[in-house]
């Protein structure tokens, strides 16, 4: 399978992190066009109705930039917090709550990985303890098979498929998967190969990102 | 309901008082009569038709308004009547915000099925042109105090609101494949509707092994179960209903029906007369309003 | 003793069953629970299917209304696909509005339906601009021992390849509707697809058609949407992060459970035909 | 109504395509010289097929299906009470009666509509008389129907299977629930209408056209729900009554064979 | 035989206020000045303001000696101290019961001031906590007097006293406390064959009479019997008469509770909810008091 030399790489991502004065932790992440800004509290106090004994509770919110959620929004925002449970070691804060709260700003495609790129960093910024990061890659296939990473709204538009992989920092195993549009089983390992080297680079830039700022508060 | 909970003493004083060979309610009446009531018709000028019912102390305000709209499509030839119930807080502090909707679902739930069939009150003749305009009557039922018994009331009241009601006449001129509804601003060219197979619930409450007619607040407390019945002039039964967490034995409930069937009758052969009563003493009759 | 380790190391439990490759209700990991389809038993829907995998029992039924099409999609019909997570099902669900899961579990249908585009929209259209099919497509869940999305998905598909609608025309002249109940129409399904789940145990263990208690102990759930030999969804919200070759494994055992599912599809479909 | 944020949500509003039916059958009266349509006899009831336990999930449940009428229910608890604000030394029993979307040939809205709410209380009346509330203080019990497809007598089917769902579930009662109903047809009486043969207010405008309907606990003679339609002297709704009681005595006999044998089975 | 008493609103007879009603002196409404002279105590229903005594409440000023106050014409219970009370049981709390007294908070009974079964001067061991319930439940009437008042208005009840404590088969009736004359005793064993007691918080008991020798058991023990007919039809006469006085804001004690029960006489009890009986009786009270001059 031919993989498109330009679409191999990622658009330019930009962030901002700790920028909100009253959150424990903060991110805007800026991918292409693409921003979704972040913002968590905790841990902190949980309603007693919703406290789990030997773990932290995981919230995740999603507020669309218009409208009220739909079931749409509720299926991302299951998908967002079932990842970002996954990597936060909750076991470390009992009965107490995480919230995490993600508010659409900007939608230019490769909206999900935005989003989960976006709570990583926020994740990172509040000094939660991680087993590992994560970083999300989305890709698509056009009609003709190519392959795209990364695409913007015009490049989903045409495409027949599209999936998103996040991988973990360890051994960059795949956390989660969602996909859309059909496709073969080969085109699917392509595309897990083309966003695994492609995770890298969310990793690098993630680390420069942390670097900036502990910089800078020094 | 406002929901006192009464000793063991004060129950067995009022089941006594009722199993007893000569039975001696708690204010002295029998088993059958009903308390004093007082009923007053076109009380609000802004429906088409208005009734203010006390019994001791329940009170009852019922508005019909009628209003142009289009048949539902299950039933094109014929108009529609719809109940709206609305528990007051003022009648008791536990209606506020929505403590009042179980109640009122279950007064308009009641009301519509006693309406609900032709013989009651023709609905036919509200249509005005099949499948397109009809007259659709919104009852509105306000309960503003409880004394017990208000199905009962509520229903006396629907019945003098719906006698009181004027609905204007109507004109269709057909012109090619329009219609044209025309509608007479003659406050005397009204017409009325027949009330006079419209039913009254009457309920039956059943306290120890008898049952009784109109029972008091306290007397509902006592009493394990209900038979709710809309009977009409003639004596038929247009909607049955037992409430209440108790169960009947079926020869009671013959019985009961039996009791019901002729108190209904009573009812409202009284209530016709009242109503006819109150409409000869005519326009000399100032109306006396909320003011008691 | 047995049911002492149950209670209160269920995990334990578990894990003492795995290892010998085996679950405590008998099967093999790789073994699903035995699934019936009923076809067509609800006279009053247009098309209905029950399916029950093992204990969980989904019925799906299909009501036909008329309605105006999207005014940028004229020839357009509506199929609105909604799973009905009921206070009956199990003790975790209240009455009222449908919860997170219950919203979750109807997007993720919209979704199947989309991807694996197994009913033209187009077919639905009878006057374009002017009168579509709306198919509401309600599944109720009427037991839930885990794994609904699988039986969603298999109870709409059995529903749709069920569904009969009454022949309706617009009569040009007066622009009235007439509908003749005298002849139907089966409604063209083009693909099937089926849905296939996975719990991952403790990290490694893989197991397919988990029950309700097998996906409270999971670390990972993973579901795969085939059609024919096609994949339409790969989904996987969290847990576990899984190796190249686990979730291939997968991939592979799902277009196994599609050819099967589909053959039982088409049995049930056939032996109701005859 | 407002747009429902937590349902895939269709067009705003639709038709039944059968409003527009051309060849309609005109309505011709529910006998054909004096048979039933379906050909049984008039005090006749349909096949009655009856399963108790089987949703795993519950506490106790029960199936109840006649001809095209089918109904399920689930009960759950005695559980702690949700809202503990009125105290009570006896316990709770609640009801939730709902018409699957796709039940009846009308669609169903996915909200419990006034119908509905009416029915709730009405099956809740009728079970609350037979089950021994003292016995589980402070608790609630939960009884859910779902009726899946209502060809009649949706509450009559209701009220027994919901008895039979609470006997399987061991919550300990005086006597079992049994329902039934019959259409008033002049003065013919039919026992367990059809769908078709239901009482409709519309097309009725005789005296004498209704229905009752009666939840009956037959080894302690005691009526526990009573409900009637339509305008009925009195002598043909006593007759009719009478008629329902013994149809229940007639049902009893299986409910408890029913129940037996998933018994047997169990253990 | 069934009575259906219906009548249109018409119909009834002349409102009864045809006589000029007395004006009543020291009528004020809030916020009137009552005085400006500061030698005056500030009472109930009175507020001071630019060293000027208001009225807070509508209602008739009354002055014992230096102290001002209002009494409203219509109110809840204000309770003060030896009063008699009849309450409800509403909840049985820790070593207290909590009893509606119409008052402004709900009262209080404690354990310790009820008299138990078996002597009066028992101690209370834990065991008579445990059978709380037993003793009083929720729903139950008692009389009682007020022992005390709290700091935020709220009455500690006591039933110290054989004549006071649960009571047994009778009906109750709430009308305004105001109307309820201050005597010296509330309890009456009236001749007509039947007792009332008239709680200072406007609740009425009517009872068949009791026998003081026998029945002051502080009733523990209920006699569940039938009562018979005669009894029954005397207090559902004095019922509906005591409703009449109060219909028409009279006073009431025992002299006039008699005089409308002699008066009611004339009908049967049923009648007696007519409005027009009730106003005749009424009538046929006023002239017989003007001419015993009481």
């Amino acid at each position: 399978m031919e993989v498109d030399r330009t679409s191999h790489e990622l658009r330019p991502m930009t962030c901002e992190l700790g920028h909100l004065s009253r959150s424990d932790g903060s991110a805007t992440l800026t991918q292409g066009d693409t921003t979704v800004i972040t913002s968590m509290y905790g841990p902190g106090d949980v309603r007693i109705s919703k406290e789990i004994i030997d773990k932290a509770t995981v919230e995740v919110t999603y507020r669309p930039k218009i409208g009220l959620p739909k079931c749409s929004d509720k299926l991302k925002e299951r998908l967002i917090r079932n990842t970002c449970e996954t990597v936060i070691l909750s076991g470390l804060h009992p009965r107490t709550g995480i919230d995490i709260i993600l508010q659409e700003m900007q939608n230019s495609g490769s909206f999900l990985s935005c989003c989960i790129n976006s709570a990583c960093l926020a994740l990172l910024d509040a000094s939660i303890p991680l087993k590992y990061l994560i970083a999300a890659v989305t890709c698509c296939i056009s009609d003709k098979g190519e392959i795209t990473l990364d695409p913007d709204l015009k490049q989903e538009k045409k495409s027949v498929a599209i999936l998103t992989f996040v991988f973990d920092s360890k051994d960059f195993n795949v956390v989660t998967v969602s996909t859309s549009g059909s496709f073969s089983n080969e085109q699917f390992q392509s595309c897990l190969m083309a966003c695994r080297e492609a995770s890298k680079h969310v990793i690098t830039f993630y680390r420069e990102s942390m670097l900036k700022k502990l910089s800078k508060s020094v | 309901m406002a929901d006192v909970n009464y000793s063991e003493a004060e129950k067995t004083f009022i089941l006594h008082g009722i199993q007893d060979k000569f039975p001696c309610r708690e204010d002295g009446r029998g088993c059958e009569d009903y308390r004093h009531m007082e009923i007053e018709t076109g009380v609000v000028s802004n429906t088409s038709g208005s009734a203010r019912l006390r019994l001791a102390n329940t009170d009852i305000l019922v508005g019909v308004k009628a209003e142009l709209g289009v048949p539902s499509p299950e039933k094109p030839d014929s108009g529609c009547i719809e109940f709206f119930v609305d528990c007051s807080a003022n009648a008791t502090p536990e209606f506020e915000g929505r403590g009042g909707e179980e109640l009122a679902t279950e007064i308009s739930t009641v009301l519509s099925r006693c309406y609900d069939n032709s013989g009651c009150l023709d609905l036919k003749s509200l249509c005005i042109i099949p499948k397109q305009q009809c007259w659709i009557l919104y009852i509105d039922v306000l309960l503003l105090e409880c004394g017990g018994n208000l199905f009962d009331a509520a229903s006396i009241g629907v019945k003098a609101a719906l006698y009181n009601t004027r609905i204007p006449n109507v004109t269709v001129n057909q012109e090619d494949d329009e219609m044209e509804i025309e509608l007479s601003d003659d406050p005397y060219d009204v017409n009325r509707l027949d009330i006079s197979s419209s039913p009254c619930i009457v309920t039956l409450s059943k306290i120890g092994h008898y049952h009784v007619v109109d029972a008091s607040q306290k007397e509902e407390a006592c009493c394990l179960a209900r038979l709710m019945m809309g009977v009409t002039a003639k004596g038929t039964i247009s909607a049955l209903k037992k409430e209440g967490w108790g169960s009947l034995n079926p020869e009671s409930i013959f019985d009961m029906m039996e009791t019901g069937k002729k108190i209904g009758q009573v009812l409202n052969t009284s209530l016709l007369n009242v109503l006819e009563e109150e409409e000869k003493s005519g326009n000399k009759r100032k109306t006396v309003g909320f003011l008691k | 003793m047995a049911n002492d380790l149950k209670t209160f190391q269920p995990k334990e439990y578990y894990r003492k069953f795995l290892e010998k490759d085996v679950r405590p209700d008998g099967r093999e990991l790789g073994e699903c629970r035995s699934t019936v389809v009923n076809i067509g038993s609800i006279t009053t829907a247009e098309g209905s299917a029950l399916v029950k995998l093992g204990n969980t029992t989904v019925i799906c039924g299909i009501k036909a209304e008329l309605a105006n099409p999207k005014a940028d999609e004229p020839k357009n019909g509506y199929i609105v696909p909604n799973v009905e997570l009921s206070p009956m099902c199990s003790a975790q669900f209240r009455p009222g509005a449908p919860g997170e899961q219950a919203q979750v579990l109807s997007q993720f249908v919209v979704d199947v339906l989309q991807n694996s585009e197994c009913v033209n929209l187009q077919d639905l259209c009878i006057v374009s601009g002017k009168l579509v099919w709306m198919l509401q497509c309600d599944m109720i869940c009427l037991d839930y021992d885990g794994n609904v999305a699988d039986a969603c998905v298999l109870s709409l598909v059995s529903a749709l390849k069920n569904t009969c609608l009454p022949k309706v025309t617009v009569n040009e002249e007066t622009q009235a509707i007439e509908t003749d109940d005298k002849i139907t129409n089966n409604l063209k399904v083009q693909t099937t697809p089926v849905s296939t789940t996975f719990a991952i145990f403790d990290d490694h263990f893989v197991i397919v058609d988990p029950t309700i208690e097998e996906e409270t102990l999971a670390t990972g759930i993973i579901t795969i949407v085939t059609k024919e030999k096609k994949l339409c969804m790969v989904h996987k919200p969290g847990g576990t992060p899984l190796k190249d070759s686990q979730i291939q494994l997968c991939i592979d055992r799902a277009i196994e459970r599609s050819g099967q599912a589909t053959k039982l599809i088409d049995e049930t479909q056939c032996s109701l035909d005859r | 109504m407002p747009l429902d944020s937590r349902r895939i949500c269709g067009p705003e509003s639709t038709q039944s395509p059968h409003i527009f039916t051309v060849n309609k059958d005109i309505k011709s009266d529910i006998l054909l010289n004096g048979e039933r349509k379906d050909g049984r006899k008039l005090d006749q009831i349909r096949p009655l097929f009856l399963r108790p336990g089987l949703i795993s999930q519950a506490k106790g449940s029960a199936y109840i299906e006649q001809n095209h009428t089918k109904v399920i229910c689930a009960v759950y608890g005695p559980r702690e009470v949700m809202r503990k604000e009125d105290f009570s030394m006896k316990g709770q029993l609640t009801c939730e009666f709902k018409f699957a979307t796709f039940s009846c040939k009308k669609k169903r809205q996915h909200q419990q509509d006034a119908e509905e709410k009416d029915l709730s209380v009405q099956l809740l009346e009728a079970l609350e008389p037979a089950v021994q509330l003292d016995k589980f203080p402070k608790a609630q019990v939960n009884v859910y129907i779902t009726v899946l497809q209502n060809d009649g007598i949706a509450l009559a089917a209701s009220i027994t299977c919901a008895s039979l769902a609470l006997a399987d579930a061991g919550i300990e009662m005086y006597d079992i629930v049994v329902g039934s109903s019959a259409r008033i047809h002049g003065d013919v009486m039919l026992v367990d209408p059809s769908e078709e043969e239901e009482y409709r207010s519309q097309d009725c405008k005789d005296v004498n056209e209704g229905k009752v309907v009666i939840g009956l606990m037959p080894s302690i003679n005691q009526i526990s729900a009573l409900t009637s339609k339509g305008e009925i002297d009195f002598e043909t709704i006593s007759q009719a009554i009478k008629t329902c009681i013994q149809t229940c005595q007639k049902v009893y006999p299986v409910l408890q064979n029913a129940l037996v044998n998933s018994v047997k089975t169990k253990t | 035989m069934a009575t259906v008493d219906i009548r249109f609103v018409g119909a009834r007879g002349k409102k009864d206020n045809i006589e000029t009603v007395e004006e009543i002196q020291n009528l004020v409404t809030p916020g009137d000045i009552i005085t400006t002279d500061t030698g005056f105590m500030r009472g109930h229903g009175t507020f001071m303001e630019n060293e000027k005594l208001h009225a807070s409440v509508a209602g008739v000023v009354e002055r014992v000696n230096k102290l001002i106050c209002v009494k409203p014409l219509k109110t809840r219970y204000n309770g003060e101290i030896g009063d008699v009370v009849i309450g409800r049981i509403i909840e049985v709390c820790q070593r207290r019961w909590k009893v509606e007294t119409h008052s402004k908070l709900n009262s209080v009974l404690m354990l310790s001031s009820v008299n138990l079964p078996g002597g009066e001067l028992r101690r209370r061991s834990e065991e008579d906590e445990k059978l709380m319930r037993h003793y009083l439940k929720e729903g139950d009437l008692i009389s009682a007097e007020v022992q005390n008042i709290m700091g935020d208005g709220c009455l500690s009840l006591h039933t110290r006293s054989l004549k006071y404590g649960k009571l047994g088969q009778g009906t109750l009736l709430s009308i305004s406390p105001s109307l309820i004359k201050r005597r010296k005793t509330h309890f009456h064993n009236l001749p007509c064959g039947a007792s009332i007691i008239l709680g200072n918080n406007g609740y009425v008991w009517i009872s068949p009479n009791v026998n003081e020798e026998t029945d002051n058991t502080g009733g523990y023990e209920q006699n569940l019997e039938p009562v018979p007919n005669d009894v029954r039809i005397v207090v559902a006469r004095l019922r509906n008469s005591i409703l009449a006085l109060a219909d028409h804001h009279m006073i009431i004690y025992d002299t006039s509770i008699m005089y409308a029960y002699e008066a009611s006489l004339l009908f049967t009890v049923k009648d007696m909810l007519k409005p027009e009986v009730t106003s005749e009786i009424i009538d046929l009270i006023q002239q017989r008091m003007e001419l015993e001059g009481t």
